[in-house]
């Protein structure tokens, strides 16, 4: 538009030099990614190796940029849910909760109890499957041979079954309203939830035997990746990480949004920040899931599911603008909606975890082994629907 | 916390020469949020994060808002002389305000646990004056948030360390995030086309056969 | 017999003298490992088989291992080399085809060289093992003391620089 | 349409073409190794479906191969953005012939839901011909497996000569496709004409 | 099955090997020559990265741990060759014998250690 | 009857051999016997990559391959006829030789990768009176043959001109080249018992019963130990979990041959499963009593189902551990050799000799297992220790 | 001791191998096209058109009133409405859709046009096995392959289909009770204005203001 | 021609080869190349004379050639270590241009 404007081009590559001035070894330039079977997606990492030693890595991102944003803008509030489903696609119904939270807040809708429990249920089971399915996935990128993550969907199979029962759909469920959720649960589902919840420890059990204490997953995640407390609040890290690091920061207790302040539960914090406590921490998040989880569906009162004053159609809430934030399974999610009193928000905006929880990826990486970036990768929990919207 | 008036006023008494205001916001949220100058906008980012009572350590989202230019119109009364009468004459009279590009910053207390305080800069305009400070220095979670700014949005924010582009590629030219952007033309097969699409998809309808003249 | 042993020692010199016009320096390598495989056969054709086996686990496995590690880097693999011989290289040449006339002559010509006998003597591993552990005791330890001499002595002149660095150069 | 010459002469060869055909038709159709490439959303449901519920190895493809030289199938799953459509084409160029090509999921057929966006490329068909396109968003696991026994039939129903036998037994068919550059707000070409053929609905 | 030259064998399973790895891609050569043609391309015959354009060479100058690895290999390659006729004739041998190698080992251990002690062993 | 049952294939083969003239019989000998190990490991090579697949989808609850029978019917066969369209398939599949690369380096590479992988099993024992060649320094050959596989890995990866191929033609060499060291001494263990390197002498050796139990090495003290190191070492040679490095998929796309595209691509795995055959075929040589049955009672089954039986359990064995453990990194991978396997196996030898020494009671059992235990544990809490690792307890904030 | 927690780790993955022989937990392949998974209750796919009765021109429930078209978010929806009408099952003229076209190549199967439709005529199928080679041809439902007969909405989801069967029966029998309310008291008014006529031609010569008639909302 | 003398030749023609290599090839790790390859040749004579030479049963030839593998492996790391090292220090291993910087 403007000259001003041109993009400076990539940034060059300096050799990092050696104490003497001598050059080390010759410096390797690795594209690690888009198309690369552990990027978790199409996310790209332009690696510069000495030897198989990282000194530099940039994150290239984009390759998912699917304009969520300006879509969001350009159709009505309530056209926009589905695609909040598709921002996180492991996490439709945290994302889901995130947004109606946000327009909620915008217009003032007041949300029935059975709707929070619900939501919270949801909100739960998505944190459950997504921290499987992560470490799944990470302890693929470790390099087994697909054997966790084969489990983990064994799982997160049994809990998109629950999805499915109640939205319709497996991944994008497009469950939350405005003031409510679009369905009611019925008896039969809760019951079959509370197995499903009741089986999940023993899982947990079983999964935990395979991997925490496995020697090579040790050695492999201890002191690897570390990611100091100070720098994880300076970066913006949220979720599982910024605990990891040592921080007890957790939306569900600092902002106690929907019903969560109702539930006894703690949170677990790390010591060390590396991707072994990354790894625990989530572990001990989904054994606080499943209390949790209990607690709702033992709890979970009769009721609508939906605030009557909200409207389906034609809704126009009042200019202003608002942030909302909860604590998606990969940190905090958070929407800033302006609106201007139109049926289409005016600005829309998402705060993506993953996305900004890889600030500091280089930092983690730095020094380490190329199989390492892969499992710090791995640790951060990134989707790139998220990343790149 | 302070609300944003009390941090207003302490920050003025801090830093004279920041000029700052209170947005107010109608909606049930009520968020509002404090728009300071451009110029001072690095100080203040830096008070409000090193204040003992704020300590606002975590930048959670930072954003960048489009306000193109905008056509207010109002109405005045003016005195004119008419046939040498002094008369009231109600005028509408079109104001046009000069668009801008916005950045927001909502800013929390991790230690303290609370917040939001939402922090706005505005560019001076929407074409060649669009700089800010970067606030990356202070809050490193700001970094690829601001590029992303820069990418869609276009503000240029000196001080960042890394200013490229991070979404879209490098070749590409303008900010598709600006409302006024015009997305490239690829409508060629659209079977179900509604309003603009529509338009666009007949543009590339075949021409219309010409008119046989049957026997 | 002596056809095998004909055949094997034209493969060997062939894959020697390829060795040593090669440009790039990886096929070198290679055409090495060749060559030495050549010699192993000589060995196993002159009944030393422990020899035999012990040349191809120690230059076909090792040695030709340890080059092309050494010509990856040095980064001499890529490119060959815009004039691959030294200014004096017809001197050379020359030399050693002096040097082979005057062998060649020598070997074929010699009374001295004893005729083949009849019994092939056979080099059973335990034989080498009895005559390793008694006669040359003293000869082992000295060549185990050099292997270590010599290990010491090129880890630390393969490494020196990247120890200094690595002391003050973490990232 | 195929000339009596040729005819005759496929008669001649009769029965020794047919058994070599269905073969190789039957070899490549049951050995189909997809290549490890995921994109957005549905690449969740690609790995569901190859996970302990669906199982897509009972058809011998669960042979993910990082590495396009040693796949057969790509399975474009989820959004090609217009960053990302270059790579698309090269990755594909450089998977060796026979190669065929899974459009999964709305974003990969046509753009889907994000097609109104500014950066996402409405189809893979665009640049890459595509062999079966599952719609859904995103299709079930199974719809997966339906897609790949739709495209075992489409294999097993291949002529190995005649002028109606696929790209990769005809030499004169190019099996690199052009790969689009970077332009100021679109790729350069928009699409590939020699594989984008799209009908005409006049609304 | 010992035949008049016991290294026969070995000849003959190396053609053999030659040949069984040569005969399929013969086949495959065959197969694309009549069928289906290799078909050559720019971006097809360029070097696999991720997808996108091959940046800078491969054939780098590595480091220099890979070497360090060799020589160690190497010295212990050729212990072996000791080692092995010592072990075949280690049932009729003196203590002597045995303390001897013994001490062999101790000396190419004692290299190892230093290297250990040194933090050569240490991949960076 | 069993005797015959046992020497089936050689008898068949003298039978075979009686037809020929006496000048070709020393060619037409080994001919034979070369074909058939080049029909029979190879077809033991498809089922088993059909076994692989089937039984990780077991362990992963799925089923695995069990559609692809015999082709034009309905036999399903259970699935294990999958190889043959995989086989069809990569034998038409187009050849890319990047323009880059060193063409005749790239093509050289898979067939030289075969030849040392079939040239080691010219000494394996799969039989009784079942061996190619019976060399005396048998078991050095099959080292320095081994040994030469490295060169066909580092053509490969280095020809191809590909950064991921070099990566894991250099990681395969460094492992490869580490993991020979303790492969090797983990087996002069058993040449100082034995005190051959014939593995015919191994096998007899081990070949008689106490109690009906077998001498084999595995059952003693430094045998376990040696078989353990053996059997890691192995899984290093011959790349598999957790040590593929060379072709980590996570990592560097396929490794060195990332390139490989077609039938040279099964070449290398053909190769790479010959190799693991081959080296598992010397581990039970050398610890698993070769042929010999366990139990006497059990010594009338022939030798070769022997044989094979034990070279299946130890693949399932691999592929067990494939399907269940993360990959080591490189440094680890090399502190393990270095400073974990290499010291252990020095300390067998030192055990084997004294084993040798001491006299034949229970006493040598007890010194023997003590040291092997003590070295083992104190060498693996040293490496972890090392490194700090170990369980970890966390808190909880409120 | 080294290797302690692999062997376990081992002894897991070695569980579910056996396991998977005898257990259903531990196998849970569900061999697909032989097999298939119960359908779950709201599953969807992608939209239909329900009709009532046989045919579907006439029994089709839309009424082209292009709510949908406008809500869809994806924008995959396209009617033309008829330019004449004809009758609903509740009898009264309505116009209907001479097109409806959804392109499922990008519907996101969101349900909201479902969730916005105040007929009761579109509805989520569950049907799945579609992919097809042909993009263009196969992918763009027209009306013909949307229309769907109600038994099959109540085969696939009798639960939903049931409470939109009551809530059309609940507005038929509003609309018939209009009508016959209409009806009625039409004949009623009739009667009365003809028994009025006639009281009025026989008594009196003005005629009284005739009665309003019932309205409904 | 007997087998010794054919080993002979052999051998000499691998001595000739080597050292014309060494002397005439630019490049110091071919010039260790050449320097192995007489080695080999020398191990070449030590085994034929073994052979078909008096007193077989010594082992004598045989055992020298083992030593001399280990030497020519001490050799063949020092050399190739220092040509690493040089090449760290003047970016080359070309003989020539060593020489050169050297000066």
């Amino acid at each position: 538009m403007n000259a001003l404007a041109t993009p400076p081009k990539n940034f060059e590559v300096k050799p990092k030099l050696a104490a003497n001035g001598e050059e080390l070894g010759e410096l390797l330039e690795v594209s690690m990614g888009p198309h690369h079977p552990s990027t978790h997606g199409v996310f790209r990492m332009d690696v510069v190796l000495d030897g198989e030693k990282v000194v530099k890595l940039k994150p290239v991102f984009g390759y998912l940029h699917r304009n969520h944003e300006k879509i969001g803008e350009n159709i009505s509030y309530l056209a926009n849910m589905p695609y909040t489903d598709r921002l996180d696609y492991f996490c439709s119904m945290t994302n889901n909760w995130a947004y109606a939270l946000t327009i909620e807040k915008l217009a003032g809708l007041v949300v029935p109890e059975r709707a929070e429990y619900i939501r919270a249920i949801m909100a739960e089971l998505t944190r459950l499957q997504n921290h499987t399915c992560l470490i799944g996935f990470f302890v693929q990128d470790m390099g087994a041979l697909g054997t966790p993550m084969m489990y983990a969907f064994r799982e997160r199979e049994k809990i998109l079954d629950l999805f499915e029962e109640v939205s319709g759909a497996r991944m994008m469920c497009n469950y939350m309203r405005f003031g409510g959720v679009r369905v009611d649960v019925n008896d039969e589902w809760i019951a079959k939830t509370k197995k499903v919840v009741a089986d999940y420890s023993k899982f947990l059990d079983e999964f935990g035997t395979f991997l925490t204490e496995n020697e090579i997953v040790l050695a492999r995640t201890q002191f690897v990746g570390v990611l100091p407390k100070d720098l994880a609040i300076n970066a913006s890290i949220t979720g599982p990480m910024l605990r990891a690091a040592g921080v007890n920061y957790d939306l569900r207790k600092v902002d106690k949004y929907g019903i969560y302040s109702r539930f006894n539960f703690q949170v677990p914090v790390g010591e060390h920040g590396d991707i072994y406590d990354r790894y625990m921490i989530r572990v001990l998040e989904m054994r606080e899931s499943i209390k949790i989880l209990e607690q709702a569906l033992r709890d979970i009162p009769v009721g609508p599911v939906m605030d009557p004053k909200a409207k389906l159609r034609g809704f126009r809430p009042k200019a202003g603008e608002v942030y909302g934030r909860v604590e998606a399974p990969k940190g905090e999610l958070g929407f800033y909606v302006i609106s201007d009193g139109s049926p289409n928000p005016y600005r829309y905006r998402v705060r993506p975890p993953s996305f900004i929880n890889l600030t500091i990826l280089e930092d983690m990486c730095l020094g380490h082994n190329i199989s390492d970036a892969v499992v710090i990768l791995g640790s951060v929990d990134i989707v790139l629907g998220e990343v790149d919207r | 916390m302070e609300t944003l008036e009390q941090i207003k006023a302490r920050l003025e008494a801090a830093l004279p020469s920041a000029k700052i205001e209170v947005l107010a916001n109608e909606c049930a949220a009520g968020e509002r949020s404090l728009l300071v100058d451009a110029a001072s906008g690095f100080t203040v980012a830096k008070f409000l994060r090193d204040d003992a009572q704020l300590k606002l350590d975590y930048c959670s989202n930072v954003t960048g808002v489009d306000w193109p230019d905008k056509e207010l119109t109002e109405k005045i009364k003016v005195k004119q002389v008419v046939d040498g009468v002094e008369k009231e004459v109600e005028e509408v009279k079109k104001n046009i305000r000069p668009g801008y590009l916005e950045v927001v910053y909502h800013l929390y207390s991790m230690g303290l646990k609370h917040g939001p305080v939402v922090l706005r800069l505005r560019t001076e305009n929407r074409a060649d004056k669009t700089h800010l400070p970067s606030l990356t220095p202070l809050w490193r979670g700001a970094e690829f948030q601001e590029r992303e700014v820069y990418d869609l949005y276009g503000v240029i924010f000196y001080g960042h360390p890394d200013l490229r582009r991070i979404l879209m590629w490098d070749e590409f030219v303008g900010f598709p995030m600006r409302r006024d952007y015009i997305a490239p033309d690829d409508f060629e097969y659209e079977p179900t086309p509604h309003d603009e699409v529509l338009v666009e998809a007949k543009k590339h309808y075949p021409a219309e056969p010409k008119a046989e003249v049957k026997p | 017999m002596t056809l095998a042993l004909i055949i094997t020692a034209l493969v060997t010199v062939l894959a020697a003298a390829t060795v040593m016009s090669l440009r790039n320096l990886v096929h070198c390598a290679l055409a090495m490992a060749v060559a030495f495989s050549g010699v192993a056969a000589l060995y196993l054709q002159l009944n030393a088989e422990f020899v035999g086996f012990a040349e191809i686990l120690v230059y076909v496995g090792a040695i030709a291992i340890l080059i092309v590690f050494a010509i990856l880097l040095t980064r001499s693999g890529e490119t060959p080399e815009k004039s691959v011989l030294t200014s004096g290289w017809l001197a050379g040449v020359a030399v050693s085809a002096m040097v082979f006339t005057l062998l060649g002559w020598a070997v074929l010509t010699s009374s001295a060289l004893p005729k083949e006998i009849a019994i092939a003597p056979a080099a059973p591993v335990k034989n080498i093992g009895d005559a390793l552990m008694s006669k040359f005791v003293l000869p082992l330890e000295i060549v185990g003391l050099v292997l270590t001499a010599a290990m010491i002595g090129a880890v630390i002149i393969a490494l020196k620089e990247d120890k200094k660095d690595n002391s003050g150069g973490q990232p | 349409m195929i000339d009596e010459g040729l005819k005759s002469e496929l008669q001649k060869q009769g029965v020794y073409v047919t058994t070599l055909e269905d073969l190789y038709n039957w070899g490549r159709a049951n050995s189909v190794w997809p290549l490890t490439f995921g994109l957005a959303c549905c690449a969740i449901e690609m790995m569901a479906a190859s996970m302990a519920r669906f199982d897509l190895a009972r058809f011998g493809a669960e042979v993910f191969r990082p590495s396009p030289r040693q796949a057969d199938l790509m399975i474009v799953a989820g959004t090609v953005t217009k960053k990302m459509a270059p790579l698309v084409v090269r990755i594909y160029n450089q998977m060796p012939e026979p190669k065929y090509v899974i459009a999964m999921g709305a974003c990969a057929i046509s753009g889907g839901p994000f097609k109104q966006g500014y950066n996402v490329l409405k189809g893979v068909d665009r640049y890459l011909p595509v062999d079966v396109a599952i719609p859904g968003c995103p299709p079930r696991p199974e719809a997966l497996i339906h897609a790949i026994m739709t495209l075992q039939e489409k294999i097993l129903a291949q002529k190995l000569t005649g002028p109606d036998r696929p790209r990769h037994l005809n030499a004169d068919v190019a099996s690199e496709f052009p790969v689009p550059a970077y332009g100021p707000h679109d790729l350069e070409p928009p699409k590939n004409d020699a594989v984008w053929h799209p009908t005409v609905i006049k609304r | 099955m010992q035949s008049s030259n016991p290294y026969l064998v070995l000849l003959l399973l190396a053609v053999a090997a030659v040949g069984f790895a040569l005969t399929p891609l013969a086949a495959a050569w065959a197969w694309a020559h009549f069928f289906s043609p290799n078909k050559p391309g720019k971006d097809k015959n360029a070097i696999y990265e991720c997808g996108l354009e091959s940046k800078g060479d491969a054939w780098i100058h590595f480091r220099s741990e890979y070497y360090l690895y060799a020589i160690i290999f190497l010295v212990f390659d050729v212990e072996t060759i000791f080692l092995l006729p010592f072990a075949v004739s280690f049932a009729g041998l003196p203590v002597g014998a045995f303390v001897a190698m013994v001490i062999f080992l101790l000396l190419l251990v004692e290299g190892l250690v230093w290297a250990w002690r040194k933090g050569f062993l240490n991949w960076k | 009857m069993f005797d015959q049952l046992d020497q089936i294939f050689v008898n068949a083969l003298h039978w075979l051999v009686g037809f020929v003239p006496e000048v070709l019989r020393p060619l037409v000998t080994p001919l034979i016997c070369i074909s058939f190990i080049l029909m029979v490991f190879p077809a033991f090579f498809s089922i088993i990559t059909i076994f692989e697949r089937k039984g990780i989808g077991r362990i992963q609850n799925r089923y695995g391959p069990n559609r692809v029978g015999i082709p034009f019917t309905k036999i399903r066969l259970a699935g294990f006829g999958q190889f043959l369209p995989d086989g069809l398939k990569m034998l038409t599949k187009e050849d890319i030789v990047p323009r880059a690369a060193d063409k005749l380096v790239h093509f050289l590479a898979p067939v030289v990768m075969l030849i040392p992988v079939l040239l080691s099993y010219s000494v394996l024992p799969f039989g009784k009176n079942m061996t190619l060649a019976d060399y005396d320094a048998g078991l050095l050959f099959f080292f320095a043959v081994g040994g030469a596989v490295e060169i066909a890995v580092f053509m490969a990866g280095w020809s191809s001109r590909n950064k991921y191929s070099l990566l894991g033609a250099m990681r395969a060499i460094a492992q490869m080249v580490s993991y020979e060291i303790p492969l090797i001494l983990s087996a002069v263990s058993v040449v100082m018992i034995v005190g051959s390197l014939k593995l015919t002498d191994i096998i007899a050796h081990q070949n008689h019963y106490t109690f009906g139990i077998a001498h084999w090495h595995v059952f003693t003290p430094w045998g376990f130990i040696g078989f353990v190191l053996f059997f890691i070492a192995s899984l290093a040679e011959s790349n598999r979990t957790p040590f593929d490095l060379p072709e980590a998929e996570s990592e560097i796309i396929a490794g060195y041959f990332t390139e490989y595209s077609g039938f040279k691509f099964a070449l290398f795995f053909l190769g790479e499963y010959l190799g693991m055959f081959a080296i598992i075929g010397l581990g039970i040589t050398l610890f698993l009593g070769g042929w010999t049955a366990p139990f006497s009672f059990l010594a009338w089954i022939p030798s070769w189902i022997w044989f094979f039986g034990k070279l299946t359990a130890i693949i399932f064995v691999f592929i067990w551990i494939r399907a269940t453990l993360p990959r080591l990194r490189m440094d680890q991978l090399m502190n393990f050799a270095w400073k974990f396997m290499l010291p252990l196996a020095l300390i067998n030898i030192l055990v084997a000799g004294i084993w040798h020494y001491m006299a034949a009671d229970w006493q040598r059992w007890l010194v023997c297992g003590a040291l092997i235990a003590g070295a083992y544990v104190l060498l693996g809490r040293g490496l972890m220790q090392n490194q700090k690792l170990g369980k970890r307890i966390y808190r909880y904030a409120e | 001791m080294l290797g302690e927690q692999i062997i376990k780790g081992m002894a897991v993955t070695a569980r579910n191998f056996f396991g998977s022989y005898f257990s259903k937990n531990r196998l849970t392949t569900v061999q697909y096209p032989e097999e298939r998974l119960p359908q779950k209750g709201n599953t969807r796919q992608f939209p239909f058109l329900v009709y009532d009765g046989d045919d579907a021109e006439k029994g089709l429930r839309c009424v082209a009133c292009q709510i949908c078209e406008k809500e869809c978010p994806p924008k995959c929806i396209y009617i033309v409405k008829s330019k004449d009408k004809k009758p609903d099952y509740k009898g009264q003229p309505q116009i209907y859709p001479l097109t409806f076209d959804i392109d499922i190549s990008v519907c996101m199967s969101c349900q909201i046009c479902v969730e916005v439709c105040p007929f009761e005529s579109i509805k989520m199928n569950t049907e799945f096995e579609l992919s097809t080679a042909d993009r263009f041809g196969d992918l763009l439902l027209t009306k013909e392959k949307l229309a769907k007969p109600n038994s099959y909405y109540q085969k696939i989801h009798p639960a939903d289909a049931a409470e939109s069967d009551a809530v059309i029966a609940a507005e038929k029998a509003k609309a018939e009770a209009k009508a016959k309310a209409a009806a009625e008291a039409k004949v009623k008014a009739d009667a009365e204005a003809k028994a009025k006529a006639a009281a009025a031609a026989a008594a009196a010569p003005i005629a009284p203001p005739p009665a309003n008639p019932p309205t409904t909302t | 021609m007997t087998p010794l003398q054919v080993c002979l030749l052999v051998s000499a023609f691998l001595f000739a080869i080597g050292f014309a290599g060494a002397v005439t090839r630019r490049h110091a790790i071919l010039v260790l190349i050449g320097i192995e390859l007489m080695l080999n040749a020398a191990n070449l004579n030590f085994i034929a004379f073994w052979r078909y030479g008096a007193h077989p049963e010594a082992l004598t030839g045989i055992i020298f050639v083992l030593f001399s593998m280990a030497l020519a492996g001490a050799e063949a790391a020092v050399g190739l270590a220092l040509v690493i090292a040089i090449y760290r220090h003047k970016k080359t291993s070309n003989l020539d241009e060593v020489k050169e910087l050297k000066g």
